[in-house]
């Protein structure tokens, strides 16, 4: 089985797999984040989701997530798979897993993750409609691009 | 030569996922105005840029055998 | 396979299919807590440990839970399974799942479940150590009893 | 008839996991001090009660039939 930490996969995500590589005889609690593929986002429906990445890249700024809460929570052991291509409504696009002796460390050093994922890692997702499809651009989905495939503006 | 990868809606606009380009001694603020120009992309300036899977500022300096990536906002989790 | 969403269990736990029962399509996200043995808890090693429960009530309470998350965040769903009996370093001692279409709501709602299990919820712990035993009993473990099997004085 | 449920330290210290009684007309506080008196139990006072599987108040009554269990401070999760 691998060991990697922080990993790219074209394959169904498991959680368990995931949550298993950072448990451990010091941690008393691991925290999963399990992002799956929403079928309505603000009224719209989704048929599927498409995510492309930088591979090389996406990998190394997972482990940089990785570095980072290490350096604020030194008790916290964190492991991350993203998947990439097609996935269907439902399906797990990313586990977080995080393991701590106590609780609040693994619940903070997850969200953190997360919020760092859609800061600084290479991955973006294009959203399948019943008419039509869309890159979608804004790192905290606060001003996704209004329509087709346009980008956003900078000005 | 400097290989260029687009990601996204990038790379649908650019119509390839990666080019090379016999440029030297360009900063990655004047190599983003020269793709912009020359291969028909807008709006670059938004976008990040990362130089040998680093995030790069735009001041930097591209060199002979660099991979550059133009980043546009990301949205995976 | 059983649909209860609360439940108390002899057998080990599985976290993949407590986060299963709240996976739905209208969730973006589920989180999980995952209550591991730890091995050292301030310096003292635990042999094992023993959870006992007053099972009828502890379900019933365990329902309050989901009532009350239901209550402050309607769009969270979740479930608990925790387990009694004898448990080794490492077994897994709670799972908590709650999914919801947004994150924050999935991170607050489970972060809520564990501090009102440690709160309403009837299940003891009992420790195992080298040089004894010991019935933990502060709701938050804030004071241990002292010593051997006394439980705290009220005055 | 009453039933009376004992668990974690109680338990040990009652020696026994539940006992039936023919006592009523008791609140909750007064069956504690009567189980304290008669089943050597200590410091019942910082316990809480359930009756019937719900959580009791001291002045509640408890009634021919019921269920009443000790419960220590809880240690789960």
């Amino acid at each position: 089985m691998s060991q990697e930490y922080f990993e790219m996969t074209k394959n169904p995500i498991s959680a368990d797999e995931v949550t298993d590589k950072v448990a451990r005889r010091e941690a008393g609690a691991i925290t999963a984040f399990i992002g799956t593929v929403r079928e309505f986002t603000k009224g719209k429906r989704t048929l599927h989701l498409e995510y492309q990445a930088y591979e090389p890249m996406a990998v190394k700024m997972l482990e940089q997530i990785g570095t980072e809460i290490k350096e604020r929570w030194p008790d916290a052991i964190t492991a991350i798979t993203h998947r990439i291509g097609k996935l269907e409504i439902s399906d797990i696009a990313v586990v977080i897993a995080v393991s701590s002796p106590h609780r609040k460390t693994a619940y903070e050093a997850n969200e953190y993750a997360i919020e760092r994922i859609k800061q600084i890692v290479p991955i973006w997702k294009k959203e399948h409609w019943e008419d039509g499809t869309m890159w979608i651009g804004d790192q905290l989905e606060q001003t996704p691009y209004p329509e087709g495939n346009r980008r956003k503006r900078a000005e | 030569m400097i290989k260029i990868l687009f990601f996204a809606h990038l790379q649908d606009e650019a119509g390839t996922a990666a080019m090379e380009i016999d440029k030297s001694g360009l900063t990655v603020g004047e190599l983003k105005l020269w793709v912009q120009e020359n291969h028909g992309l807008q709006g670059l300036t938004s976008v990040m840029t990362a130089v040998n899977e680093s995030f790069a500022n735009e001041s930097d300096l591209i060199k002979d055998g660099d991979t550059v990536a133009f980043i546009p906002p990301v949205s995976g989790g």
